[in-house]
């Protein structure tokens, strides 16, 4: 049952769990920790079994409700879909690991509806991945949305504020999205993915199929945060609690640049991708340029998020083998430092009750492990050796300078020495600044919004300073934190098993 | 000419959407828009989508009816622009 | 041209329906206004659905023993409709959810215009 | 029937919350009550009618729910807890949830794909017949779903 | 900055009137979606319904047919958003064990 099912299974076992915690988790909440933790553990492993069987036997295309696929809708786990269902179930299997402690520091009393919710979000997230049909797409899109715009509305004073803004921004996306799948629907009669590259090439120059490319790309790149519609990114991943952070950054934009790679092996039309890979550019640029001048820690990871997604966007977009690599790559590599990262920010608020980069003096001092984390998941961001992160820039580099494209090849460099010095502005302050007591009233200063879960009352300058001595995180979320650390030198070490992988999923260019 | 009736429609619907956008008391806003989702109601009818009408008559008419003057009455009742 | 009016004014209509609900959600300033616009384009969106499944002279797509199956041109086309089913329901849900927030920005700041909302949160 | 006004039989948590006070007027009390079973039924009409005519899963939950929230309306939230409490609705969702996917796991395990009505374990119907109950039971998934979530959402957006 | 957003309005106006003139009439039997057969070859889903809805589900109501059984999954997709919206909204707003 389980190797015919693979394609549906992921996506059910997460829908169970989700319907599953409520029921369970209204006695104790511990229950419905474990039901989020062993249901996304189940997916993990079925996604993995999935991986490998693909890697043997080739795609599997799957009919919902046995009728083929005009008729019916069909899910398709191909070596592409399969890569990316396993990163996203194991990240979220490392998030529910580390939401146990956090979960219980930041929102008490909404632990059930928020694993709750995290579960559907992935019900989302891994069914816009499977699907191989315009409109079911598009349902799940909503489902992830929406469970996205619950659980970044909550966290400081401002976060509705911004919750509302995205889900303006994403209902119109969305919409875009529709009235570009209605255009493709009424030209070319059909709703399935495999069957409109059949149908397409007859009606390739008819005006509306142009118009609903571009309205379809323009909805995907608003819902990746690309550089000209990026502002509800930084926003709402400041404002949010770090757990939902934590959740959502790594891979919730991962999916749509997925998306992305399957309509553009669908049809081309050389004048948007070229006008998107420049987008890609400025957006790498742009993120890490405002990246540097953030004070806030969070903020500063949001941007370096937008950068990074530019280079994902390129690497799709450039459309060499090696640029391809280097993009799913450096998914794999986002996904892991951006949980990395969020997760020890949140860490860091817990416990040092600041997120501004020039009040963590002392940081490595008071966190020694989370610092460690830290410092390989910075290192991964700039691309120094033993990490993936330098794997994949050298891929996108290699890709960049095989389509002769130098414009790209000089906008990774120069994006790459600025992730430099904001690595160096944060080491330089928080390793660097020797810790001593008369910086104890600089640590001590709340800076910027108060969170409505922490208690300010008792910062009382002394019992800080002796918490402050040893005070990391709880194992339960340093574990997580240190095993994607290691997980991101493992995969650096031996990056080519997985480029072998990913190599599979390579379409013809 | 069954399509000039719904020509017509169409164009209460453009007035209704343009009334609940420019009026300045939220509660008039609602209720335009409430008429705005009724005559999609009725188009969707005249092209022939009976089950999309029934939804849109009843959710988007009723429900979402009673959802914004909650929302309203909890909230504030007048609008700047 | 009574033709061409006959055959295109209702995506015409609908472009410019979409239209003024994008001006509700970019222009106007008070939240509520914008989820109103937010609605408006969907419901719009769900229209243009539903006129590209409309066929002259079919009867709605319920089985009739009088019409039998043989003649699909006796039906609408019932796809688009299940599809916009769904999509009604996304729609109310989003706006449900969009009031929610609504009343949690009211709750924190006691306002629902959107530069005063950007002024409140400049000085914190 | 007690003697004493309806609004000092309503808990405490009601107060001072706006909309939740009922009115006091016997004609509203006695018009929502006595209509909203009718409604009620009509919902349970289209919803069991919607093989036949307009209608299905989705309307009629809708009109399940205008039923409930009519007599929110009316009655304020508190004395309506007694229809339909505000403390098992979700859960409630979540069941309706588990109806519609456990009918996908369960033909999923006699065999066919996921939601393949087919391969239900009931031998003595006709495939046919066995998709029209299929649709019967996800639908009172459907139902139960939105029912329930519609006035949910009643509930969380007056704070209750 | 409100000038900007109008033009940007206009624009946009334009391109889409100036899109949907291209597509098939209002009420156009010979559109694609009405057709049985795809120019290239495979089955149009809508005709198909239309043709096999009623001797495969006894079902008069094919819109029923479609969203229940041909369609399915993408009911469930819409009876999990429900549940999503429920769920979210308990989340955003819900008080009850929250301390003043």
């Amino acid at each position: 049952m389980i190797t015919q099912n693979i394609p549906i299974l992921v996506p059910v076992i997460y829908l169970i769990a989700a319907a599953a915690v409520p029921l369970l988790g209204y006695k104790r909440t511990l229950f419905a920790f474990c039901t989020a933790l062993f249901g996304s553990a189940a997916a993990f492993c079925v996604g993995i079994i999935g991986l490998i069987s693909v890697i043997t036997n080739g795609p599997i295309s799957y009919h919902i409700s046995g009728w083929m696929p005009p008729i019916g809708i069909e899910l398709v786990l191909d070596p592409l879909s399969a890569f990316i269902i396993v990163v996203i179930s194991g990240s979220t299997l490392m998030v529910m690991m580390y939401s146990m402690n956090s979960l219980a520091q930041e929102i008490p009393d909404k632990i059930v509806p928020f694993y709750s919710l995290s579960m559907l979000f992935l019900f989302g997230l891994s069914g816009m991945t499977v699907t191989g049909d315009l409109f079911n797409f598009f349902v799940f899109l909503e489902i992830s949305a929406v469970a996205g715009y619950g659980l970044l509305a909550i966290g400081d004073r401002r976060a509705p504020f911004f919750a509302f803004r995205y889900l303006t921004l994403g209902t119109a996306a969305a919409a875009f999205y529709l009235l570009g799948v209605a255009f493709i629907f009424m030209s070319t009669g059909t709703l399935n993915i495999a069957d409109i590259a059949q149908v397409l090439p007859e009606v390739k120059d008819h005006p509306p199929v142009i118009i609903a490319l571009i309205l379809i790309i323009l909805s995907i790149s608003i819902k990746m945060g690309l550089f000209p519609v990026h502002q509800w990114l930084p926003d709402t991943y400041t404002s949010a609690s770090s757990t939902a952070t934590a959740l959502i950054a790594p891979i919730g934009t991962k999916v749509a640049a997925y998306f992305l790679i399957r309509i553009f092996t669908l049809y081309e039309y050389p004048p948007i991708i070229d006008i998107l890979s420049i987008v890609a550019a400025a957006s790498i640029i742009a993120g890490s340029l405002l990246a540097i001048v953030q004070p806030n820690l969070k903020r500063m990871l949001a941007y370096s998020s937008v950068a990074n997604i530019g280079y994902i966007m390129l690497g799709i977009t450039l459309a060499t083998p090696m640029a391809y690599i280097g993009a799913l790559l450096h998914i794999l590599n986002h996904t892991m430092m951006k949980f990395v990262l969020f997760a020890s920010a949140g860490g860091i608020m817990n416990n040092m009750k600041t997120l501004d980069i020039t009040k963590l003096i002392g940081f490595p001092t008071v966190m020694p492990l989370t610092a460690v984390a830290f410092l390989i998941a910075l290192f991964s961001m700039v691309g120094i050796p033993p990490t993936v992160g330098f794997f994949s820039k050298i891929y996108l580099l290699l890709g960049a300078i095989e389509a002769q494209e130098w414009f790209y090849v000089a906008a990774i460099v120069l994006s790459s020495l600025l992730a430099l010095v904001y690595l160096f502005r944060f080491i330089s302050i928080a390793f660097f600044r020797p810790y001593n007591k008369s910086d104890d009233k600089k640590i001590v200063q709340v800076d910027g919004p108060p969170l409505p879960y922490t208690d300010l009352s008792e910062n009382n300058t002394n019992k800080h300073f002796e918490a402050m001595k040893k005070n990391d995180m709880s194992p339960s979320m340093l574990f997580p934190v240190l095993l994607v650390a290691v997980g991101i030198l493992i995969f650096g070490i031996f990056n080519g098993y997985i480029v072998s992988i990913i190599s599979k999923s390579m379409p013809v260019f | 000419m069954h399509w000039l009736i719904e020509f017509i429609l169409f164009f209460i619907l453009v007035v209704t959407a343009l009334t609940a956008l420019n009026v300045r008391n939220l509660l008039a806003a609602v209720v335009a828009m409430n008429v705005f989702s009724f005559m999609a109601a009725i188009i969707m009818v005249s092209l022939g989508a009976v089950d999309v009408a029934f939804v849109e008559a009843v959710a988007g008419a009723g429900v979402i009816g009673v959802y914004s003057v909650v929302a309203i009455r909890l909230t504030s009742r007048k609008s700047q622009d | 041209m009574l033709e061409f009016i006959q055959d295109y004014y209702a995506f015409i209509f609908l472009a410019l329906l979409f239209t003024i609900g994008l001006y509700g959600m970019m222009v106007k300033q008070n939240l509520v206004k914008k989820a109103l616009g937010m609605a408006i384009v969907q419901a719009t969106v769900i229209m243009f659905w539903i006129v590209s499944a409309y066929k002259d002279g079919a009867g709605i797509p319920i089985f009739d023993k009088r019409y039998g199956v043989e003649n699909p041109e006796m039906y609408i086309n019932p796809l688009p409709h299940a599809m916009m089913l769904t999509a009604v329901v996304v729609a109310i849900i989003t706006f449900g959810l969009s009031l929610a927030l609504i009343i949690a920005i009211y709750r924190e700041y006691n306002t629902l215009h959107e530069p005063e909302l950007l002024d409140q949160m400049k000085d914190i | 029937m007690s003697d004493k006004p309806l609004t000092e039989k309503i808990p405490r948590y009601c107060k001072g919350t706006g909309m939740m006070a009922p009115t006091d007027s016997p004609i509203v009390h006695i018009a929502c009550r006595g209509i909203s079973p009718f409604i009620f039924l009509i919902g349970l009409y289209v919803f069991f009618h919607g093989h036949y005519s307009p209608g299905g899963g989705f309307q009629g939950g809708v009109l399940m729910a205008a039923t409930i929230l009519l007599l929110r309306l009316s009655l304020g939230t508190g004395l309506s807890q007694v229809v339909m409490p505000a403390s098992i609705t979700l859960r409630l969702s979540a069941v309706g949830v588990l109806i519609f996917a456990g009918t996908g796991v369960i033909t999923m395990i006699f065999g066919g794909d996921f939601l393949d009505y087919h391969f239900l374990p009931l031998p003595w119907l006709d495939p046919a017949y066995l998709r029209y109950y299929g649709i019967l039971l996800i639908e009172v998934g459907v139902v139960l779903t939105v029912m329930t979530t519609l006035i949910a959402i009643y509930d969380d957006l007056l704070g209750y | 900055m409100k000038t900007l957003q109008y033009f940007l309005l206009l624009a946009f106006l334009g391109i889409l009137v100036g899109t949907v003139i291209h597509l098939p009439p209002r009420g156009d039997i010979d559109s694609p979606v009405h057709q049985t057969v795809n120019p290239a070859g495979t089955l149009v889903a809508g005709t198909y319904y239309i043709q096999h809805a009623y001797k495969d589900t006894k079902t008069p109501n094919m819109v029923v047919a479609v969203l229940a059984d041909y369609r399915a999954y993408d009911t469930l997709g819409e009876v999990v958003i429900v549940f999503v919206g429920g769920i979210a909204c308990f989340f955003i707003l819900n008080l009850r064990r929250r301390k003043p």
